[in-house]
C-alpha cells in the first residue's frame, strides 16, 4: 500500500483542568490513516474529542503524545518556522460561518490573507477566480462578511482554504451550523472540489447521514477513542460496535415508510471525559457490558466477518447488520 | 441538472460595500442627540485650541488684572453678578480681579489639554498591557494581573496627590523651582500612570474572547506570524472597544485633573485651570456664587455632551444595545 | 365569529416587527388548526417564522415592537384578545412552551425543583412542600435518575439532556392541553434526540395533549407528527398529513428540502439536491410566490403568475399545497 | 467558601503590603526630608542627626520599611516616646500623636459620610433605574434618564457648594454641613451630614441608574426570563423572581469600585465640606510630610479597598449559584 497522506499514531490530548489536579482525556490515543485524494469521515457525539483531533492535525494544538505524520515526516511538534514549506499543504474549514472571517477584512483581504502570509502575491484575478469556483459572485471581491448569509460565508471560507491549494483540508462539522437546503449546497461544493482537485479530507461531523455522503471511510469516535473504523458500506451496513449501532438507530429518517430497522435508546449522555471509565469507555451506557468491559480495554481489531480495514473495539460485539435490535435502556421509556 | 452549485441568486439587501465601522458611522450620523453633543463637544475643544485667537478678538487676556477698581474693599465683585457687565462678560475674579470669561477660556485650554494627553497615554499603555497580557498569557498575563490588582487597589485621589510631588523632583532637581512645562507634564504623567489599569484589564479580556474565536485560528492554520495576528486579526477587532474606553476616560480625566486643581496639585496660580476656579470658588461662594457658577455649568455642559456622544457612539458601534 | 370546532384554530395570523431598516412581517397571514391529542409539525429553515408563531400563540411578543393580528382561538377562547391576566392563567396552565436553548431558557439562579414547583404553585396555589414533592415526581416521570437529589441542583449542574428533560417537566407540571416545541432536540446529540423525541410521544399517549413541533428537521418531524405544516419566508406553504406530505410533497420548497437532507436509505454517491439560492429577507419579500426565485419550476407556469399572484393554501383543511404548478404537471416532474 | 475566603484575605494582605512598600519608596522619593521639616529653620546638624535617630531614618530603607511593619504586626517600641501596642501604624512627629490613635479618632467620620452616602447614592440609583426600566418609553424613564446623565456630569466641588448656597445659605432647609458624634447627638448627625450625601448621592446615583435600568432591560430579553412569562409568572414576579438577581452582579460590581472610592477618595468631599476626617487628615500629613501618618491612611484605605474586593467576590457567589468559589 502507498504511503498515506495523514498518518496519526497513539495521537493523545490530555488538557489539564486549572486548579483541580486532573486532566481531561480530549484524545486519548488515536491511530488512522487518511490517504491521498481520501475523504476520512470523523464522528461522535459532542465532547467524544473529534474536533480536538482534527486541530491536532491541523496543528492548532500540540499533542500532549503520539504523532501527526505528513507525507512520512512527523510533524506533530514542528515549530511554525519548519511547519511553513508544508503549511499550505494543510488547511482548515471552521464550524461556525459567523466566528471563522474577520469582520474587518473584506472579502478580498480575507481570501488573499493566507496568500500574503505565504509569501505568495494575492491577484485580485487570483481571488476572484476562487470565488467563482465556491459559487459567489466575483464581484462581492470588496464587500464585508456581513453582508453575506451564513451559507454564502461558509463557501467564503472554503475559498480561503482554497487559496493555498492544499493537499488535505480539515473540515470542522462544516455544515452543521447551516439550514438543511445550504447544508446541501456546501456538502456539493465539497464533493466536487474533493473530486475535481484531488484534495483529501478529513471530515469531522456528528451527522452521520452527511458523513456517509462524503466519506469513503468513516471512523466512530467515543469518549477520546476510535471505537470503530471501516469502509463506508461496511461500517453503515454492517457495524458490528454496540455504540456505532446506536448511533446508526437514532438517525432521524424524513421517510415515514422506511422499514424499521432498530430501536435503540441509550440511557443517559456521554460521561465526563475528566474521569472516563475504565476498560471499555461505552460500558456504562451499553446494553451488552459485563465484568470484562470494566476490566479490560477491547484493542481495535479486525472481527470475524468484517472487511479488511474495518477495525472494532468491543468485546461483544453486534451481528454485521442494522436490523433486529430493539434495546431501551431510558428508565423514562419502558 | 441541479448536481452542481448554482451561484448565489438572493442579493442580500444590506447596502453593499461599506465597512462595519462606515456602517457605524451612518448609524450614529443618524442619532440626532449624538450628534448635537458631537458638535457641542467639538466646540469645547475648538474654544481649547483657538483660546488665544478668542483673547484677541475679545480683547483681554488671562493674566492682566483688569478690574480690580471694580472690587469692594474685601476683593468682592459687586454682587449679585459677579461683575457681569458688556466689558467683562463672566464678570470678574475676586482678589485679583481678573477677567473670568478668558480664565475659564484658558482653564478649558490647559484642562482638556492634559485630559487628552492623558487619555492618549493611559490608552497607549493599556492597549499594550492589554494585548500582551490576553494573547501571550500565561507569565505575562499572570503578572500583568497581579500589577493591575495593585495600581487598582491605590487609593487613588491620595496617590494622585503624593505622586505628583514625586515626579517633579524626578524632573527637576529638589530644590529648583518648578517651571510651569513641566508640572504640565507631570500631571500628564501621573493621569497616565495610575489610570490605564482599568482599561489595560478590560482590553485584555476582549483580547482573551478574540484570541479563541475562529478566524484568529484560521490566520495560524496558513501560518501567520504572531506579529501579524495581533496587527491584521486582532487589532482591527479592538478599535470598537478602545473608542468606547477612550471616550468614557476623558470627561473622567477632566474631572480627576479639576479635583487635582481643586486640592492645590494643579498648575500654580498663574496658569488658569479648571479646577483651581473651583478651588477659589469655594472659597469665595458665600459672597460671589457666579465665580462657581460658571466653570460649574461650563464643565458640567462639556462632562454630559460628551458622554452623551460616547453614549451615541457606543450604541452605533454594537447595534445590540439598541432601545436600553 | 365562531371558531372551528377543534381544540386550536389560528386564523389569518400576522406577527410584524419595527426594525430600523423596515418592518419585517416575519408571520404573513397564517393559518392552521389542531385538535388534541395530534401533534402538528411545522417545519422550515431559520427566518421562516416558525418560532415567532409560537412566541405569537403564546402571546409572548412585546407589543411595544411588535404587531399581532389574526385570532387564536384555544378551546373557544381568542388569545389575541384575552386580557394579560387571562393569559397568565392559562400560560403554563393551559398551553405550556418547552424551548431550544435549555441552558440559557432556564434560571440559572433558581434550582430546577423550584422552578418546576413554582408552576404549580402558580396555577393550583400548592404548598411549597407539596410543589416540591410534584416536582421530585415529575423528574422522575422524565427518566432523571435520583430525582430527591436532583431536585435541589441547579440547571448547570445537569447535562444538556437532563436539563431538556428538566424543562420538559416543567412544562407538563399542570398538564396542559396544549404543549408547544421549539426545536426541542436541536441542540442535542442524535441519541439524546432520539430519546427526547420518545419522552415526548410517551408522555402524550399518557396525558393525550396537543402538540406543535417545532423544527427544521424533516426527520424530526417523520417520527413525531401527525400533521405537517412546512412554512417559507413566514406563510405556509404546505400542509397535511405526515405522510402525504413526508411521501407526496406538493411543493417545489418541500421537495427541495427532502432532497437536500441526506439520510441512510439514500444512495450514497448520488449527489445531494440542495434548494439554489439563499432564503429572502422579510424585509423585502420577493413579489408573487416568495419562493419563486429559488424555484426551478417556475416558468412552467403560465403568464409569469409565479413571480405577479401570491398563490395560497387551500382554505379547507386536507393536504394542500401554495403552488400554481398544476398537479400533472408536479407528477410529471416528480416522475 | 471558607477556603475561598482565606485564599482571597492572604492574597489581600499581599496586595496591601505591595501598596504600603510602594507608598514608602515613593516617599523616600520625596525631594522633602521630614527631619528636617521637623527640626525647623534653626537647626543644627547634631540635632538633626538625634531627630533622625530617634524618628528611624538613619537605618537602611528596607530596614525602616521592617521595623514599620513589625509594628503594625507585633507592636513597637519609640525611644523617647514609648511603647506602641499592635497594631501600631507608627508616631507621627508632626503632630506629636500615634497614628492608630489619631485615625480612629478621625475615621467615624469618613465612615458616616462613606457609608452614609453610599445608602442614599443606592437607594436613589437603583430604586429609579428599577423605575426606569419599569416604565420604558414613559416620561418616568426619559426623567430619571436625563437626570441621571446630569448627575453623571456633576463633580462634588461643584455640587456640595451648590446645594450648600441652595439649601442653607439661601432657602435655609438645612444646616451647613458639620459632624457630630453619632452617640452624642443621632439627630443632629443625621441633619449635619445630610448635604454631603445627597451632594455624594447626586454624582454617584447615575452610575447605578444607568446600570441597573440597562441590565434589567437585558434580562428581559434572557430565554429565562421569556421562560418565566411562558410558565404565567406575572410581570411583577418576573421582575423580582427573574430578572432582578441577574441584574445586581454588574450593579455589586460597580458599587465594590464606588465604596472604595468614597472610603478611600474622601479627600475632595470633606474638603468640600470642611469636614475633619480621614480625607482632612491625609492633606495635612502630606504638606508636614508626615510620613507614619500617610502610611497608616493608605494601608487602612487600600486594605478597605482590598476587602470590599474580597465581599464583592463572595457576593457573586451567592447571587449566581454559577460562580464557583474554589
Amino acid at each position: 500500500m502507498a504511503e498515506p497522506l495523514l498518518q496519526l499514531t497513539e495521537l493523545t490530548k490530555h488538557f489539564p483542568l486549572k486548579r483541580r489536579r486532573v486532566v481531561v482525556h480530549a484524545v486519548d490515543g488515536i491511530s488512522l490513516s487518511i490517504g491521498e485524494h481520501e475523504s476520512l469521515g470523523l464522528v461522535g457525539e459532542s465532547g467524544c474529542g473529534k474536533s480536538t483531533a482534527g486541530r491536532l492535525v491541523a496543528r492548532l494544538q500540540e499533542p500532549t503524545s503520539g504523532t501527526v505524520s505528513y507525507r512520512g515526516q512527523d510533524i506533530s511538534h514542528w515549530s511554525r518556522r519548519r511547519m511553513r514549506p508544508i503549511r499550505s499543504e494543510i488547511q482548515m474549514i471552521f464550524q461556525d460561518p459567523y466566528a471563522s472571517l474577520n469582520p474587518r477584512h473584506t472579502v478580498g483581504t480575507i481570501i488573499g490573507g493566507p496568500m500574503e502570509v505565504n509569501g505568495l502575491r494575492p491577484t485580485e484575478r487570483g481571488i476572484k477566480e476562487l470565488l467563482e469556483i465556491v459559487g459567489l459572485n466575483p464581484e462581492h471581491y470588496n464587500r464585508f462578511p456581513h453582508e453575506f448569509s451564513g451559507g454564502q460565508r461558509q463557501r467564503i471560507g472554503v475559498a480561503r482554504a482554497l487559496a493555498l491549494k492544499p493537499r488535505l483540508i480539515v473540515a470542522d462539522e462544516p455544515v452543521s451550523a447551516l439550514d438543511v437546503s445550504i447544508q446541501a449546497q456546501v456538502v456539493n461544493l465539497l464533493q466536487r472540489l474533493r473530486r475535481e482537485m484531488g484534495i483529501a479530507f478529513l471530515f469531522i461531523a456528528h451527522d452521520l447521514a452527511v458523513v456517509r455522503h462524503f466519506s469513503q471511510r468513516v471512523a466512530v469516535m467515543y469518549l477520546g477513542k476510535i471505537v470503530e473504523i471501516g469502509d463506508r458500506d461496511s461500517l453503515y451496513e454492517r457495524p458490528r460496535h454496540p455504540y456505532t449501532h446506536a448511533l446508526l438507530s437514532a438517525v432521524p429518517d424524513p421517510d415515514p415508510d422506511t422499514p424499521r430497522r432498530e430501536r435503540i435508546r441509550l440511557a443517559g449522555d456521554v460521561p465526563s471525559p475528566v474521569n472516563p471509565p475504565s476498560g471499555c469507555r461505552f460500558r456504562t451506557r451499553c446494553w451488552k457490558a459485563r465484568d470484562r468491559c470494566a476490566l479490560e480495554e477491547p484493542p481495535l481489531v479486525r472481527l470475524g466477518g468484517n472487511a479488511e480495514g474495518h477495525l472494532t473495539a468491543c468485546h461483544f460485539p453486534e451481528a454485521p447488520t442494522t436490523h433486529g435490535s430493539d434495546v431501551v435502556l431510558d428508565p423514562a421509556l419502558s | 441538472m441541479a448536481t452542481v452549485v448554482l451561484p448565489e441568486t438572493a442579493e442580500p439587501t444590506v447596502t453593499i460595500g461599506l465597512s462595519p465601522g462606515r456602517i457605524a458611522w451612518r448609524r450614529f450620523k443618524r442619532n440626532r442627540t449624538g450628534v448635537f453633543c458631537f458638535f457641542v463637544s467639538a466646540t469645547f475643544f475648538i474654544i481649547a485650541a483657538t483660546a488665544p485667537l478668542i483673547s484677541l478678538a475679545y480683547g483681554k487676556n488671562a493674566h492682566e488684572r483688569y478690574g480690580y477698581r471694580l472690587l469692594d474693599a474685601s476683593g468682592y465683585p459687586p454682587p449679585p453678578t459677579g461683575g457681569m457687565s458688556p466689558e467683562f462678560w463672566l464678570g470678574i475674579e475676586p482678589g485679583l480681579g481678573r477677567d473670568v470669561f478668558m480664565q475659564l477660556v484658558f482653564g478649558i485650554r490647559t484642562s482638556l489639554a492634559i485630559a487628552l494627553i492623558a487619555t492618549v497615554g493611559l490608552m497607549l499603555i493599556g492597549i499594550t498591557v492589554g494585548i500582551a497580557a490576553g494573547y501571550l498569557g500565561g507569565r505575562t498575563d499572570y503578572w500583568a494581573g497581579r500589577v493591575i490588582d495593585v495600581l487598582l487597589a491605590f487609593p487613588s485621589q491620595l496617590m494622585l496627590i503624593a505622586l505628583v510631588p514625586v515626579v517633579d523632583s524626578m524632573l527637576v532637581g529638589p530644590e529648583e523651582a518648578t517651571p510651569t512645562w513641566l508640572r504640565f507634564a507631570t500631571l500628564c504623567i501621573v493621569l497616565t500612570a495610575l489610570g490605564w489599569a482599568g482599561s489595560a484589564r478590560i482590553l485584555r479580556s476582549q483580547v482573551l474572547s478574540l484570541r479563541e474565536r475562529e478566524f484568529v485560528e484560521a490566520a495560524k492554520v496558513s501560518g501567520a506570524s504572531p506579529a501579524r495576528i495581533i496587527f491584521r486579526e486582532i487589532l482591527p477587532n479592538l478599535w470598537s472597544p478602545i473608542i468606547v474606553l477612550a471616550t468614557w476616560q476623558l470627561p473622567i480625566l477632566v474631572g480627576v485633573e479639576a479635583g487635582l486643581g481643586f486640592l492645590g496639585v494643579g498648575l500654580g496660580p498663574d496658569v488658569p485651570d479648571w479646577g483651581r476656579m473651583f478651588l477659589e470658588g469655594v472659597q469665595y461662594y458665600h459672597l460671589d456664587f457666579p465665580y462657581l457658577l460658571w466653570p460649574g455649568l461650563a464643565m458640567l455642559i462639556f462632562i454630559v455632551c460628551f458622554n452623551l456622544m460616547g453614549d451615541a457612539i457606543r450604541d452605533a458601534l454594537d447595534p445590540k444595545t439598541k432601545g436600553l | 365569529m365562531i371558531p372551528d370546532p377543534s381544540f386550536l384554530t389560528v386564523r389569518d395570523l400576522y406577527v410584524q416587527f419595527k426594525t430600523e431598516d423596515g418592518v419585517v412581517k416575519a408571520v404573513d397571514g397564517l393559518s392552521f388548526g389542531l385538535d388534541r391529542g395530534r401533534t402538528l409539525g411545522i417545519v422550515g429553515e431559520s427566518g421562516s417564522g416558525k418560532s415567532v408563531t409560537s412566541m405569537a400563540v403564546m402571546g409572548l411578543h412585546d407589543p411595544r415592537y411588535s404587531e399581532v393580528s389574526g385570532e387564536v382561538w384555544l378551546d373557544g377562547e381568542n388569545l389575541l384578545t384575552a386580557t394579560p391576566r387571562r393569559m397568565e392563567a392559562l400560560r403554563g396552565r393551559k398551553v405550556a412552551m418547552i424551548f431550544q436553548d435549555s441552558l440559557s431558557s432556564l434560571s440559572p439562579f433558581h434550582t430546577v425543583g423550584s422552578q418546576i414547583g413554582e408552576v404549580l404553585t402558580k396555577h393550583t396555589g400548592a404548598s411549597r412542600r407539596e410543589a416540591r414533592e410534584r416536582a421530585i415526581e415529575m423528574l422522575a416521570r422524565v427518566g432523571i435518575p435520583q430525582p430527591k437529589l436532583r431536585v435541589d441542583a441547579y440547571p448547570h449542574e445537569f447535562s444538556g439532556g437532563m436539563r431538556q428533560r428538566a424543562m420538559i417537566a416543567m412544562a407538563l407540571v399542570c398538564d396542559p392541553e396544549l404543549v408547544i416545541a421549539d426545536e426541542p432536540t436541536t441542540a442535542l446529540d442524535v441519541t439524546v434526540q432520539a430519546q427526547i423525541l420518545d419522552l415526548l410521544k410517551a408522555l402524550q399517549e399518557e396525558t393525550g395533549s396537543a402538540i406543535i413541533m417545532i423544527t427544521h428537521d424533516l426527520g424530526v418531524i417523520a417520527d413525531v407528527a401527525d400533521e405537517v405544516m412546512v412554512m417559507y419566508a413566514g406563510r405556509a406553504i404546505e400542509r397535511g398529513t405526515r405522510r402525504e406530505v413526508l411521501k407526496a410533497p406538493g411543493h417545489p420548497y418541500t421537495w427541495g428540502l427532502l432532497a437536500s437532507m441526506p439520510h441512510l436509505a439514500t444512495d450514497p454517491d448520488s449527489p445531494l439536491r440542495p434548494v439554489r439560492g439563499t432564503p429572502p429577507s422579510l424585509l423585502t419579500l420577493p413579489s408573487g410566490c416568495p419562493f419563486h426565485p429559488r424555484c426551478d419550476y417556475a416558468d412552467r407556469v403560465p403568464v409569469d403568475l409565479c413571480s405577479t399572484e401570491r398563490p395560497d393554501l387551500h382554505p379547507r383543511t386536507g393536504h394542500s399545497s401554495a403552488c400554481y404548478l398544476s398537479q400533472t404537471v408536479k407528477d410529471q416532474i416528480r416522475g | 467558601m471558607i477556603r475561598f475566603l482565606l485564599r482571597r484575605l492572604v492574597s489581600a494582605a499581599g496586595i496591601v503590603m505591595v501598596v504600603a512598600a510602594t507608598v514608602f519608596l515613593l516617599f523616600y522619593a520625596l525631594p522633602r526630608d521630614p527631619a528636617r521639616a521637623f527640626c525647623g529653620k534653626l537647626c543644627l546638624p547634631e540635632n538633626l542627626k538625634l531627630l533622625r535617630h530617634e524618628m528611624g531614618m538613619d537605618l537602611p530603607i528596607w530596614q525602616q520599611f521592617l521595623a514599620w511593619a513589625q509594628g503594625v504586626v507585633a507592636g513597637r517600641d519609640f525611644p523617647g516616646v514609648g511603647r506602641c501596642e499592635a497594631p501600631c501604624f507608627g508616631y507621627s512627629f508632626a503632630k506629636g500623636e500615634w497614628v492608630t490613635e489619631t485615625v480612629l479618632d478621625r475615621l467615624p467620620v469618613t465612615v458616616s459620610l462613606s457609608l452614609g452616602g453610599a445608602a442614599v447614592i443606592l437607594t436613589v440609583g437603583i430604586g429609579a433605574g428599577m423605575l426606569a426600566a419599569a416604565k420604558r418609553g414613559t416620561w418616568i424613564d426619559s426623567l430619571a434618564t436625563s437626570l441621571s446623565n446630569i448627575g453623571g456630569g456633576m463633580q462634588i466641588f461643584f455640587v456640595g457648594p451648590l446645594m450648600v448656597f441652595v439649601l442653607s445659605d439661601t432657602l435655609g432647609l438645612l444646616p451647613r454641613p458639620r459632624y457630630t458624634e453619632f452617640g452624642d447627638n443621632p439627630a443632629k448627625w443625621f441633619v449635619g451630614l445630610l448635604i454631603p450625601w445627597i451632594a455624594l448621592s447626586v454624582i454617584f446615583y447615575s452610575n447605578y441608574t444607568r446600570l441597573t435600568r440597562s441590565m434589567l432591560l437585558e434580562q428581559f430579553n434572557e430565554d429565562y426570563v421569556r421562560t418565566a412569562r411562558a410558565k404565567g409568572m406575572s410581570r411583577r414576579t418576573t421582575f423580582f423572581r427573574f430578572a432582578w438577581r441577574g441584574a445586581m452582579i454588574p450593579v455589586v460590581t460597580q458599587f465594590g469600585i464606588d465604596l472604595g472610592v468614597l472610603l478611600g477618595g474622601a479627600i475632595v468631599t470633606e474638603l468640600t465640606f470642611g469636614l475633619h476626617g480621614l480625607g482632612e487628615l491625609v492633606t495635612q500629613a502630606f504638606t508636614n510630610t508626615d510620613l507614619p501618618m500617610l502610611l497608616g491612611i493608605t494601608v487602612l484605605s487600600a486594605g478597605a479597598i482590598v476587602l470590599i474586593n474580597v465581599v464583592v467576590d463572595a457576593l457573586y457567589a451567592v447571587i449566581d449559584p454559577r460562580v464557583r468559589l474554589s
